[in-house]
């Protein structure tokens, strides 16, 4: 009599039985998610454990697959860009600000100066709730509860100022070929005025909470080594390669919109561990900040209206060619690459995700540590699960 | 670009960045992109997307790559059969190329000779529920690859692929195999 | 000295463990900052620049009806499909006016038929569906769509995101014209948003 | 039929001591939610009661009601043992507290040793609970649970060892009276190294955060009882904050003197403010910091709190000896 099933007949799904076939004899295999607190949605990661320790790992998605593209190839122009706040919901106007690129770029349309500051403006901000989301549920997997909290009171503010122009608070849809949807108010600009001296004031408090803490340094210190070379192996952008002492930022290095205009800096760190990832965003925040000032000033010298004249109707024709346009989104490189036969309908989108190519270094980099330190190189990556499934 | 200086390229072309994002287009047979990729990779570039494009010429493999340390985007650009669309991997030279080249399998069942691992990555992966490749073109939609892009500046350019720009239908896709 | 370089480093670790414990201390401390919902509403600021769900604008000189003159850009150009517009008929001639017409038909005139209303008869909204991209709203060549401030909309059924804009356009007026001798202005904007949601 | 006087008392004491920890575990997690609103700025339990004060009995209640269910290829025995196992040894711990002069349940010379012994039974019931619900993070929930909490023992028995050699007993009730009642007469000044280790080993030993490892949410789910539902779970529960009491309660006792008050105020008013200060203290530090990981938890025990501990025994004795 035994109560136990069959081992041959558990069997798993198509992955785990895959996963399974490399197994060395008397390891652990553990399905981390799909549904799991530490995975921000349902990203499964197939571990094969010795003890707590991670011989193999694989990551296994696509349970947000939503096909994106395949949209993009049913919709007019114009129609398409809704979807461009839902692919990312944690920096959705780097992927607005890459759609319309690619199309203004294919098209050849003209974005007045006042429209790009705007851009400027929300994108920054939007990368101030990105990184702020990111840092609380990233604490959040570490095991402490509060910082969340402190963060998404700050987040809260943010999000109260872009829905002025936005309309809405998670999933914007602003930018338009040839500008944005709705110019700037003055309670806008005071308001984003308060709102970065407020936050001067909040970050020392979060470095003083978390960053300085000694269990979280020790805890992310040192583990998920991404060197120089596996970026370029990866391909992997964003936060992940600055963590790797590599100054690769799109604003800097292939300036997009009016970016060569601001003084800012890369933040860089030559750890390449998590901690070093976890340092680029804190820094960029602050350096968002910066941005955000001069953009502000800039605003009211800015000519032309926020949306040029005779901007496309979104069932408008675009002439045919391709155009590939890529922006510094707050996980790294938002590329878009549209391909146009001339009619109102696009012939091929094609999403370039940063978290995708992020993620995909995290099997080479987890291999040998604790399962916990899994968890905190998984959060360091910054993991957009919808992103990255599209 | 002297990168692929003695290698057999098909196309050479400067594209305008300011227009398309890309700095140069090359076009390659797609027994030599394993080479040309590994030039590339010895050269510091990494790659951003990988896609596949179906066209009444054939499918079209599309690689970006772009480098850390300077604006400018190479696109290298294969064409295979659209029927049995067949290319080998580059996933040994970058390993991100892996999920890239899985889901162009996915979209549009393109099959990577020597991809160790070329299992479903974003639609369903069990065999009774995989589903035919949503992003092949109806006969209808479909169109040739002078109606979506342009040669650009050509520098050196093989008759084949300049046959498929030219106004007249090319008569078939040249690059098989 | 490494030795005693190691300890200062440790005693600034173990510091840090008490600063952590200074900030929270001092949050504790500090009023609550959530807002409590049915005794609380968020401030009017953010309510007034909510986007919620979309709506119709009437005209400024009859409330009841809206400025809409059924073009139908708004659902050719809605993304989502969420819109459905059913133009306004052109109403039924009378007898006399269809007898006026025979007699012009017999005379060879040109017949003058009576014109549809340049309004919809039926203005359909699905707000399940929408997402709220604000197309319709840009497109709208007389500016008769706009979003709503609505922002404590909520329904336990997805029949209840459906909405008649008409007949939420009328309701809206008729609470206006009863609100009105009571309340000011601005307040009895914001009393007839709540009292739609 | 007579019953034997000292038998009654102890059923009474019984009864009481059930009450006292229900009650007690109600408080706490009204206590832990509220103050974990506070210090996240909001509120709290709120709706039910006023300022939601039965929000944790209304919790319990929905907790009896709902299934009870078992996993597929659970061991139906030890499955359902577990919880009971990780609940009864508690009730004992809490006879030998004395709570005041008057008001301990059974006073006994080796209380300690007592506690220490029954509160070893947890471990138990921790690693029966993973093992037996075939889960995977249940199993490795479970062995994270028995190394910490056999780990962590060791400094906690060296912090008291230290305490009974400066008193020569082992007897709550000597210990207090062995203090006075001035913050400067209790054991906490003369043993400041055995107290800090005490609460860093109390807090391990109660897998609560930034120690809760058996159950880390983020990287386990819920570690050893990820399969437990209904009461099932809700024992684990009760019995993880009535083990917080417990070794507040020994704290309090072996170190700020107990029930003693001045002026010959003693009683239970004394005892229970410093058995719930300790507790806002762990509330407190659960709700700063990071969890650490398995490798530095031990690391912190077998590298740190041990070392220390040893030293300070050994110093104990030399100055029990030298004067």
């Amino acid at each position: 009599m035994t109560r136990y099933p069959d081992p041959k007949q558990v069997g798993g799904d198509f992955y785990s039985r895959n996963f399974a076939k490399n197994a060395r004899p008397d390891t652990l295999i553990l399905n981390l998610g799909p549904q799991h607190p530490s995975t921000h949605g349902v990203l499964r990661v197939l571990l094969e454990l010795d003890g707590e320790y991670i011989l193999r790992a694989e990551p296994v998605f696509g349970y947000l697959h939503r096909m994106h593209e395949k949209m993009g190839e049913t919709k007019a122009w114009g129609q398409f860009m809704p979807n461009m706040g839902r692919v990312d919901y944690g920096h959705p106007l780097s992927w607005n600000w890459a759609y319309c690129g690619a199309v203004e770029k294919l098209a050849g349309i003209e974005v007045p100066e006042r429209a790009e500051v705007i851009r400027v403006i929300t994108h920054e901000m939007n990368r101030l709730t990105s990184h702020l989301l990111w840092w609380g549920a990233y604490i959040l997997d570490l095991g402490a509860f509060t910082p969340i909290m402190y963060a998404f009171d700050d987040r809260e503010h943010l999000l109260d100022l872009l829905q002025r122009p936005t309309a809405s608070r998670l999933t914007y849809s602003y930018f338009r070929f040839g500008g944005v949807s709705k110019d700037l108010d003055e309670k806008f600009v005071e308001g984003t005025k308060a709102f970065i001296a407020r936050f001067r004031q909040r970050l020392p408090m979060y470095k003083d909470l978390v960053t300085d803490n000694i269990i979280l340094r020790k805890r992310v210190e040192d583990i998920g080594i991404i060197d120089q070379d596996m970026v370029t192996r990866y391909g992997a952008t964003g936060p992940v390669a600055r963590g790797a002492g590599l100054a690769y930022d799109l604003r800097v290095s292939e300036p997009f919109g009016v970016y060569d205009r601001f003084d800012f800096k890369v933040p860089t760190q030559t750890t390449c561990c998590s901690m070093g990832r976890y340092l680029v965003r804190m820094e960029e925040m602050e350096q968002s900040c910066r941005i955000i000032e001069q953009a502000l000033e800039q605003l009211p010298g800015a000519e032309g209206p926020h949306l040029v004249k005779g901007a496309p109707k979104p069932q408008a024709k675009m002439p045919a060619g391709e155009a590939y346009f890529a922006v510094e989104g707050g996980r790294g490189k938002v590329g878009v690459y549209v391909v146009s036969d001339g009619s109102k309908i696009p012939y091929r989108v094609k999403l370039r995700a940063p978290g995708f190519s992020n993620l995909s270094c995290f099997a080479e980099a987890c291999q040998g540590m604790l399962l916990a330190d899994a968890v905190a190189v998984l959060g360091s990556l910054d993991l957009i699960i919808p992103e990255i499934d599209r | 670009m002297k990168l692929f200086d003695n290698l057999p390229i098909e196309c050479k072309a400067r594209a305008d960045y300011e227009k398309t994002g890309q700095e140069w287009v090359f076009f390659f047979k797609p027994g030599v992109l394993r080479k040309a990729v590994q030039r590339l990779y010895k050269d510091g570039w990494f790659l951003e997307d990988l896609l596949a494009l179906d066209t009444t010429d054939g499918m079209l493999l599309v690689y970006h790559f772009d480098k850390m340390s300077r604006p400018g985007r190479v696109t290298l650009k294969v064409l295979t059969s659209g029927t049995e669309p067949k290319i080998p991997t580059i996933s040994d030279i970058y390993q991100g190329a892996d999920w890239h080249e899985r889901e162009v399998y996915d979209f549009h069942g393109v099959v990577f000779e020597g991809h160790p691992n070329l299992i479903p990555l974003l639609l369903p992966a069990e065999e009774d529920q995989r589903i035919e490749p949503p992003l092949l073109k109806t006969d209808k939609k479909r169109t040739g690859l002078k109606n979506l892009m342009s040669l650009y500046e050509t520098e050196v350019c093989s008759a084949a692929v300049e046959a498929l720009f030219t106004e007249e239908p090319a008569e078939e896709a040249p690059a098989e195999g | 000295m490494s030795a005693v370089k190691d300890i200062f480093q440790s005693v600034k670790d173990l510091w840090s463990l008490f600063v952590g414990l200074r900030v929270t201390g001092k949050y504790f401390m500090q009023p609550t900052l959530t807002v409590h919902y049915p005794r609380e509403t968020v401030d009017e600021d953010v309510e007034q620049t909510y986007g919620g769900h979309v709506e119709l604008v009437p005209k400024p000189k009859n409330p009841l009806k809206p400025k809409c003159i059924g073009c139908m850009m708004c659902v050719t150009n809605c993304p989502s499909g969420c819109l459905t517009v059913v133009k306004a008929k052109a109403p039924k001639p009378t007898p006399e006016e269809e007898q006026a017409m025979k007699e012009a038909e017999a005379r060879g005139e040109k017949v003058k038929k009576p014109k549809a209303p340049k309004e919809p008869a039926k203005f359909m909204y699905d707000y399940s569906l929408c997402s709220l991209c604000g197309t319709c709203i840009e497109n709208c060549p007389v500016g008769s769509l706009r979003y709503s401030n609505n922002i404590y909309f909520v329904g336990t059924s997805r029949k209840e995101f459906k909405l008649d804009l008409l007949q939420r356009l009328q309701r809206q007026a008729e609470n206006t014209a009863k609100a009105a001798p009571e309340a000011s202005e601005p307040e009895q904007a914001a009393e007839t948003a709540k009292s739609e949601a | 039929m007579s019953i034997h006087p000292q038998l009654l008392h102890l059923i009474i004491a019984l009864i009481a001591v059930m009450a006292w920890v229900g009650l007690n575990a109600l408080v706490l997690v009204y206590f832990e939610r509220k103050g974990a609103g506070f210090i996240q700025r909001r509120p709290g339990p709120f709706e039910v009661g006023p300022q939601g004060i039965i929000q944790p009995l209304v919790d319990g209640i929905k907790l009896m009601c709902k299934q009870l269910v078992m996993p597929t290829g659970a061991d139906p025995v030890l499955f359902w043992t577990a919880p009971l196992l990780s609940m009864t040894p508690v009730l004992l711990l809490f006879l030998v507290l004395p709570y005041g002069p008057w008001l301990t349940g059974m006073q006994i010379d080796l209380g300690i040793l007592l506690i220490l012994a029954f509160a070893g039974i947890n471990v138990l019931a921790l690693l029966i609970a993973g093992w037996s619900s075939n889960n995977k993070y249940g199993l490795l929930g479970a062995a994270r649970a028995v190394a910490q909490s056999v780990a962590y023992e060791i400094p906690l028995l060296l912090a008291v060892l230290a305490v009974a050699f400066t008193t020569g007993t082992l007897d709550f009730v000597k210990i207090t009276e062995g203090q006075g009642p001035w913050p400067w007469q209790w054991n906490m000044v003369y043993q400041p190294l055995a107290f800090i280790i005490f609460i860093i080993s109390a807090v391990g030993e109660c897998n609560r955060a930034p120690f809760d490892l058996p159950e880390a949410e983020s990287e386990l789910t819920a570690g050893f009882h990820t399969e437990f539902s209904s009461m099932g779970f809700g024992l684990f529960f009760m019995a993880e904050y009535s083990y917080m009491v417990v070794v507040a309660s020994v704290a309090s006792t072996l170190f700020l003197g107990g029930y003693q008050g001045p002026f010959g105020s003693d009683g239970w008013w004394w005892y229970l403010p410093k058995v719930y200060a300790i507790l806002m203290f762990m509330i407190w530090i659960r709700w700063t910091y990071p969890r650490v990981t398995f490798v530095q938890l031990l690391n912190i025990n077998w590298k740190w709190l041990l070392p220390l501990g040893t030293v300070n025994l050994l110093a104990t004795a030399f100055f029990m000896k030298l004067f």
